[in-house]
């Protein structure tokens, strides 16, 4: 018996679960011994956790454009976090412009319409024009290509922006609706905040729809089934993929806005880490899956802000929240050596590739 | 191919030798230990820079270069001769710095080079510069080490008009101890060379003042969310937050930490990276009661706003500086411009020597410069910048900041 | 292809707006007015009026060259009319740009610019040569279709290299200057910036008439040496000159080259490393720099006396960092190699940050020097040599480039080489052919792990420092894209790709800040227009030809039926 | 003597039985054949048995040694091999390359060995390039082995993944569908060189077919399976007047089916 246990478990599993476990052992002993020293309350675990979900849902708004396009094409998208860099930055201009033509306050609904649609619709078009141009030609080929045209359009897109409006900060002005928090339950929650969590589940709700009820959205997974029976079935892949894009753009636009609320700065590297995080939590989520992404950004956006304080603070590590990143990508792939296709795992397709 | 090319090539160089005009021989004689640069008629002056001006840290370098652009463009010509400004990237690290070092090394038509932008370009590129006989001049390193007699970073022809850290970061301590009277702050950083080191001096001096140190945090100077790390620090009650980075950052933290509860009344201060109008804008009402702390502007001359701005703008198209450093590089330019007024010979026919050696101890020996940055006087191993700190405060709306202490 | 009856207006005038519209963005994003600086021809003409004239003419020739076997005329008049309308783009820009302040938005939407546009003219003569020249620049492409090929491709030759030596001026008189007697020659046909315009024709005419001269010699039919034996004694010349001049290079082109060289070279050792991870094993690694990171770390930690009571020298250091890498590339192997494709991709990019964190943090600070890097990290010596200036050193990189060459070509070309193609091919059939996948992607991992840390020695001994912020991302990427430029799997593919994506921008390192986009811009072309890459392994460009082949092979089939049929 | 034994045998998928309490002997240099309709368990049964998947319950043992569970590599290395119903070849490699790759487990060149080149490294390439083009002469693919594998005609593909899987030098044979897609004289073929496979190189053969005409033709022993379960065993005689069977095929309304359960042998 013992032989073939000894065949059954090879040296991989060993080192993947002796990984596993003290991954564990230290997460468990640094929150114990956190929790014992006491210099947190209650309240201080519940404001990080409000903050966590509010970067969860930012990174969810992002992420979702991810999940999309990765979910038709199996492509990872990199240009995606130039496409949520794109409207913002642009809108950040028409905001300015409605301040000072004294819109923005007197007719704030009006203004938010506006600065809105100019973000998701630059966005779409960048979003559209990327796909034409870096990614239709190449839909064959295999798929480290279509990678690599990812990276340099994100690298175009960026320094493009950079040269039209500059390298400098662009600020975003602030709207009083959104000013000052409510007490929900005896939580203070920031208006910004829940704008954010909120329009996350929103845009995650109607994406979701989208995708399952419409008549697009049934296309969208027959295409992202097995593009030639869908093309002999009479779909359009062309016209579908490019809607995908556009979908994925004006999320990314309304994101954009979104962003901008909670962090009022814009800029053309804007793009890019909340980008690699968004798509750090699609793949958690299980990358492909709708709902997986809204999930997976959440877990990491708690990770982010109470990992640090809860994991290391215990075991007397300074500067806690400089390996923020270190820890939400450890736990990554602590979850991923577990569940190796995510939390939710890929159910927009079944796995093949 | 390779054939092709080398063959077309060395036709081309035999060919051109034919071509071979002779130079006529100029009358002065240099004597100089480290050479002259000579700089025929109607030819410009070539100066250089090594800023990084590319990648995340770009705004730091391109803000310096058109600083210089400014003073080159108010100055019109030195000595009868244009001005020529040519350069390379910096990157804002050490193999960028070894990269435009040796670049412009091989370059004996250079006088002087303005940069590095960072500290740690510096140590790789310093060498290299001060090897080719240049005047370096930097108008964003603030290291210790690169101006501390006896160190191996101090190099000849090193200068520098931006302040050393353990000026600033000390005088924000003694600040923090003595004019606010607080007995426990925090620190953070952004793991950068300049942030981490001026934190390190204040909490050094903090300490030694008698005050307590509850924290000393490190962000990510691209984060966004600063929330939780300052719901962390707020935990060890800190009266006072020392945050010596940069605007983008900067300017998102105090907006922040209004927010935290257990901050709302604690006082926030950042160096001289935060010493810019995109914090009044990147802040909004939060920028209230910031204060800062930067070269005493007394002598921030109005030319500042009347002179300096209008023109930067016009070279640079944006409406603000877009980083901090460019009235040091401002400056640091003018300084150039005067020694080589005071040193270079002039032939009858308008021919400029500039005697290196020469040039290099002008720029040391730089007394009371009427600069933007203040007086500038320069120490032995080239540390030009005001030693006067001061300490501003923000309010909303308003920039420059009010001066309050000393 | 367009067949000839129908009409081709419209793609015409949609070819000259698209044209007109990358000239228009081209002058936004700052280009023109930076490149402007630069003369290509010194007083004449600019590198930045090359730059937003230049649409029109290589819009016009790719049209034309795609719609073949038209008629002279028409030829003249497509030109034009993509010259015209590629013109009056720029023109409608020169006009918004001067009645409206679009600087509010767009920065360098300056009068700098609209004065580079004009020409330095008034307004309605300046838009008037702008649509002149563009127009002007479209049928000069038409022109090259009418003229015989022999001299079209000389004229192309000569004007290709008057750009390329007007805008390397700095840099060939750097190099030159150590000719001695050619030195001065040289530096005749150059002016203060861009060459005279006397040096120019005089360059153009040399280059043509050279190209003239050699397009119209015969092909000598000597040149294939027949026998067997002089062809591999020519096949062992060749190498012993490329050795030689490999070796003679740092003298020659002197320091400012040799840092390239050494760029390059670095980025080659760690090109062949994740060329064996990704081209050999198919296993995407985005975060390759951590062990470039761990292998300077390690040097760093053993060598400095900052961090070291007792520090070793660069070569004791060395099989420890080695050491490092191998096993770092272990640890990180077990756990992630049962992952698919892009679940691997970012565990290992995360895996990069993380090390990257862990060299900046406060918590490692005391040995690892956190965000203050490590300096005095020793530089390797060979006898009473320090290896310390850049042309010292790469004879080091050099050295490294050739082992780790040759072990990778060693390796592509064995049971090792086959079994990583066969887990490429087929994961699930190679397993069943009883390989143990887990093993060999890990022995790929560690290999490149170990390529990629002996890069990292190096770079730490040249830069007697190392700094967290030196290990980003971005050299992960630059590495990921530069064996793929080369030719996915190709071992002479990642000197190629090296060469042009590390080599060139280094070259024209003042104009940095357009470095990234014409990057990105020169990813995206070549992936769709070259996607086997430049120097392509012969299997791979198979692979990417499937479509062609497949009927090769249909054809291939039909033959073998009917060759049984016969047979039987 | 049994050289694969199979005692309850169970797969499920979700909650799905796959195959459910599979029971199955070979014998040693045997022909045996599993059929079934379509969905009935066959190629998860192979899985099973080349440790692919995991049967949640029962036995699988090779020459009386248990290998369940045990990794696909570590089966192969003990003598089993196998074909794919959808030629499974690796395409971008030469024929002589898939066999190389097919004859892993028996070469021993290491990663010094094969950076060196020491002696016993090309001696051992060299040979063993020269057995697969023996190989390749056996399924008759003589002088074709520097062709991409892609570039060859179908039925070539089929007989380089059956030199492929002879390689490793099993002992038993798997064959999914081997004639699937071929003309009628090409089946002929293959049935000659699936016979001489047992008869010279004393290999056992696990079949799975779906032309009748094939298997009743060759088999000695047939198991049937529909829907994950064991219908009927026994001789192609015995199976073809199996009532069954002939429900299980019938049943399904496939006309196909009749046509072909017409005893041929």
């Amino acid at each position: 018996m013992l032989r073939t246990w000894r065949q059954r478990i090879t040296i991989t599993d060993i080192v993947v679960w002796t990984i596993g476990f003290a991954i564990a052992v230290m997460v468990v002993y640094g929150s114990a011994k956190t929790l014992a020293l006491g210099k947190y309350t209650t309240e201080t675990w519940i404001d990080l956790s409000i903050t966590g979900l509010a970067l969860g849902g930012v990174y969810a708004l992002i992420a979702l454009g991810y999940t999309l396009v990765y979910g038709i094409l199996r492509m990872i998208n990199f240009a995606h976090s130039e496409v949520f860099m794109s409207g913002p930055f642009t809108a950040a201009f028409a905001a300015e412009a409605l301040v000072k033509q004294g819109l923005w306050n007197t007719y704030p609904v009006l203004s938010l319409l506006i600065v809105l649609t100019v973000s998701a619709g630059v966005s779409a078009i960048i979003a559209i024009l990327v796909e034409r141009i870096a990614y239709r030609p190449l839909r064959h080929a295999p798929r480290l290509v279509p990678l690599i045209t990812a990276i340099g359009a994100s690298f175009f897109l960026q320094y493009t922006f950079r040269g039209l409006y500059g390298s400098g900060l662009k600020g975003y002005p602030e709207m009083e609706i959104f000013k000052g928090f409510w007490i929900i339950a005896g939580i203070r929650v920031f208006k910004t905040q829940a704008a954010a969590i909120i329009g996350a589940v929103v845009l995650m709700l109607i994406l979701y729809a989208i995708v399952q009820k419409t008549k697009m959205g049934k296309a969208m997974r027959s295409v992202s089934e097995d593009k030639e029976v869908a093309a002999l079935m009479g779909i359009d892949v062309d016209r579908t993929i490019a809607t995908t894009f556009a979908l994925g753009g004006v999320a990314a636009g309304l994101a954009g806005i979104l962003y901008l609320l909670l962090f009022p700065v814009a800029h053309f590297y804007m793009g890019f880490f909340p980008g690699l995080k968004a798509f750090t939590a699609a793949v958690l989520g299980g990358i492909g899956n709708v709902p997986g992404a809204f999930l997976g950004a959440m877990v990491l956006g708690l990770l982010e802000s109470v990992g640090p304080s809860l994991f290391l603070d215990g075991l007397g590590i300074p500067a806690a929240y400089q390996m923020k990143d270190a820890i939400a990508f450890t736990i990554l792939v602590f979850i991923l050596i577990f569940r190796p296709s995510g939390i939710l795992g890929e159910r927009l397709t079944q796995a093949k590739a | 191919m390779f054939k092709r090319t080398f063959a077309l090539l060395s036709i081309l160089v035999v060919a051109s030798m034919i071509l071979a005009a002779c130079g006529s021989t100029p009358a002065y004689e240099c004597t100089d230990p480290l050479g002259c640069v000579d700089v025929a008629p109607g030819e410009p002056i070539h100066l250089a820079y090594a800023m990084v001006i590319s990648g995340p840290d770009e705004t730091l370098g391109i803000d310096s270069r058109t600083g210089v652009e400014v003073a080159i463009a108010l100055k019109g010509q030195v000595l009868g001769h244009d001005v020529s400004l040519t350069g390379e990237d910096d990157g804002c690290s050490a193999e960028g710095g070894q990269a435009a070092g040796t670049k412009l090394a091989a370059d004996p038509t250079i006088v002087a080079v303005f940069g590095t932008s960072c500290s740690s370009a510096a140590r790789v590129a310093v060498p290299l510069l001060s090897q080719a006989g240049f005047v370096i001049v930097s108008a964003s390193n603030t290291a210790p080490d690169l101006t501390r007699p006896g160190d191996p970073n101090q190099h000849p022809g090193y200068l520098r008009t931006a302040h050393n850290d353990e000026i600033q970061g000390a005088a924000a301590a003694r600040f923090a101890f003595e004019k606010m009277g607080v007995k426990k702050a925090a620190t953070i950083h952004d793991g950068s060379l300049y942030a981490e080191s001026l934190q390190a001096v204040f909490a050094k001096t903090f300490q030694e003042l008698g005050g307590e140190i509850t924290t000393q945090e490190a962000v990510d100077p691209n984060a966004t969310d600063f929330k939780s790390v300052l719901t962390s620090i707020a935990a060890g009650g800190p009266e006072f937050i020392y945050l010596p980075i940069f605007v983008k950052a900067g300017s998102l933290i105090t907006r922040q930490a209004k927010e935290v509860p257990g901050l709302e009344n604690t006082y926030l201060m950042g160096a001289d990276g935060m010493f810019s109008p995109d914090v009044v804008e990147g802040a909004g009402d939060a920028v209230e009661g910031l204060f800062v702390s930067s070269p005493d502007l007394a002598a921030f001359s109005a030319d500042y706003q009347t002179v300096f701005l209008p023109k930067y703008k016009e070279l640079s198209g944006v409406d603000s500086p877009i980083s901090i450093f460019h009235a040091h590089a401002f400056d640091a330019a003018n300084m150039v411009f005067a020694a080589i007024e005071k040193v270079a010979v002039q032939d009858e026919d308008g021919t400029l020597h500039i005697p290196r050696q020469a040039l290099r101890d002008a720029m040391y020996a730089t007394k009371d410069f009427p600069g933007l940055t203040g007086s500038l006087t320069c120490t032995p191993t080239g540390d030009c910048a005001d030693p006067k700190i001061a300490v501003y405060e923000y309010h909303v709306g308003e920039y420059p900041p009010e001066r309050i202490w000393p | 292809m367009q067949s000839q009856n129908t009409s081709l207006w419209k793609p015409a005038i949609q070819s000259g707006l698209i044209a007109g519209g990358v000239a228009v963005l081209l002058s936004l994003v700052g280009m023109v007015a930076t490149f402007n600086q630069r003369f290509i021809i010194s007083g004449v003409f600019s590198m930045g009026q090359v730059i937003f004239l230049a649409p029109m003419l290589l819009m016009s020739y790719f049209f034309l060259r795609k719609t073949m076997a038209l008629s002279s005329q028409k030829i003249v008049l497509y030109g034009l009319l993509i010259g015209v309308m590629g013109g009056l783009v720029l023109v409608l820009l020169v006009l918004l740009g001067t009645n409206f302040n679009l600087q509010a938005m767009f920065i360098n939407s300056s009068s700098k610019l609209y004065d580079i546009l004009t020409f330095n003219q008034p307004l309605a003569p300046g838009l008037m040569i702008l649509l002149a020249l563009s127009a002007v620049m479209g049928v000069l492409a038409s022109g090259s279709f009418l003229i015989p090929p022999r001299i079209s491709a000389a004229v192309i030759q000569g004007i290709t290299w008057v750009l390329l030596v007007g805008l390397l001026r700095d840099l060939i008189i750097t190099v030159t200057s150590r000719w001695g007697p050619l030195a001065g020659p040289v530096k005749s046909l150059f002016a203060v910036s861009g060459l005279k315009p006397l040096g120019a024709i005089f360059l153009f005419a040399l280059i043509s008439g050279l190209y003239y001269w050699r397009n119209g010699k015969p092909v000598s039919p000597a040149q294939k040496p027949t026998q067997t034996k002089d062809r591999s004694l020519l096949f062992w010349a060749k190498w012993a000159g490329l050795i030689i001049l490999l070796l003679l290079l740092p003298p020659i082109l002197g320091i400012f080259f040799s840092d390239i060289l050494d760029t390059v070279f670095m980025y080659i050792l760690m090109g062949i490393g994740l060329n064996i991870v990704v081209g050999f094993a198919g296993l995407l690694d985005l975060g390759y720099v951590a062990f470039f990171a761990i292998g300077a770390y390690t040097m760093g930690v053993l060598t400095s006396p900052e961090l070291n009571a007792d520090p070793m020298t660069y070569w004791q250091a060395l099989p420890f960092a080695m050491i490092a890498c191998v096993v770092a590339g272990l640890i990180l192997g077990l756990p992630v190699l049962k992952m698919r494709g892009d679940y691997l991709a970012i565990v290992t990019l995360g895996f990069g940050e993380i090390v990257r964190l862990l060299a900046l943090s406060d918590w490692l600070r005391p040995w690892f020097g956190g965000s203050q890097g490590i300096q005095l990290i020793a530089q390797p010596v060979i006898g009473n040599m320090v290896l310390n200036t850049q042309q010292e050193l790469y004879y080091l990189f050099l050295l490294g480039v050739g082992i780790v060459a040759f072990i990778a070509w060693r390796l592509r070309d064995s049971r090792m080489g086959r079994t990583w193609m066969a887990i490429r091919e087929d994961e699930d059939v190679a397993i069943a052919m009883g390989i143990n996948h887990v093993a060999y992607k890990l022995m790929a991992f560690a290999t490149g792990a170990l390529f990629s840390g002996i890069a990292g020695t190096i770079f730490a001994a040249k830069l007697q420092s190392v700094y967290p912020h030196s290990m980003n991302f971005l050299v992960s990427i630059n590495v990921l894209c530069l064996i793929i430029i080369g030719g996915m799997g190709s071992i002479p593919g990642v000197f190629v790709g090296s060469l042009v994506l590390m080599g060139s921008p280094e070259l024209l390192r003042e104009f940095a800040e357009y470095r990234y986009l014409v990057y990105g811009a020169l990813l995206v072309v070549m992936m769709l227009t070259r996607p086997e890459g430049l120097w392509p392994d012969a299997r791979r460009k198979l692979e990417l030809h499937e479509e062609e082949l497949e009927a090769e092979a249909h054809v291939l089939a039909e033959a073998e039926t009917s060759a049984m049929k016969s047979a039987k | 003597m049994a050289i694969l034994v199979a005692k309850g045998v169970t797969k499920r998928f979700g909650g799905l039985n796959a195959l459910s309490k599979i029971d199955l002997e070979v014998n040693e240099k045997a022909i045996y054949s599993i059929i079934g309709p379509n969905g009935a368990g066959k190629t998860t049964f192979f899985n099973c048995v080349t440790g692919f998947y995991t049967p949640e319950e029962g036995v699988i043992s090779l020459e009386g040694q248990n290998i369940t569970g045990l990794s696909p590599d570590r089966v192969t290395h003990l003598g089993v091999s196998r074909t794919y119903q959808n030629i499974r070849l690796f395409k971008n490699m030469t024929a002589v390359e898939n066999i190389l790759v097919g004859m892993h487990p028996h070469l021993k060149a290491n990663l010094v060995g094969s950076i060196i080149r020491d002696r016993r490294t090309v001696q051992e390439e060299k040979e063993s390039v020269e057995e697969a083009k023996r190989l390749l002469q056996f399924v008759g693919l003589r002088g074709k082995g520097d062709l991409m594998a892609m570039n060859l005609p179908y039925g070539a593909q089929r007989r380089l993944e059956i030199a492929r899987a002879l390689a490793s030098r099993p002992k038993l044979l798997l064959l999914d569908e081997p004639t699937a897609g071929m003309n009628p004289s090409e089946t002929q073929e293959m049935v000659h060189f699936i016979r001489r496979l047992r008869d010279e190189l004393e290999i056992t053969i696990l079949l799975i077919e779906h032309q009748m005409r094939v298997v009743m033709s060759i088999s000695e022993k047939i198991t049937v399976l529909d829907f994950g379960e064991k219908i009927a065993e026994g001789t192609p005689v015995e199976i073809q007047n199996n009532p069954q069977v002939i429900e299980a095929y019938l049943g399904r309304g496939a006309a196909s089916g009749l046509g072909q359960v017409q005893p041929v042998a």
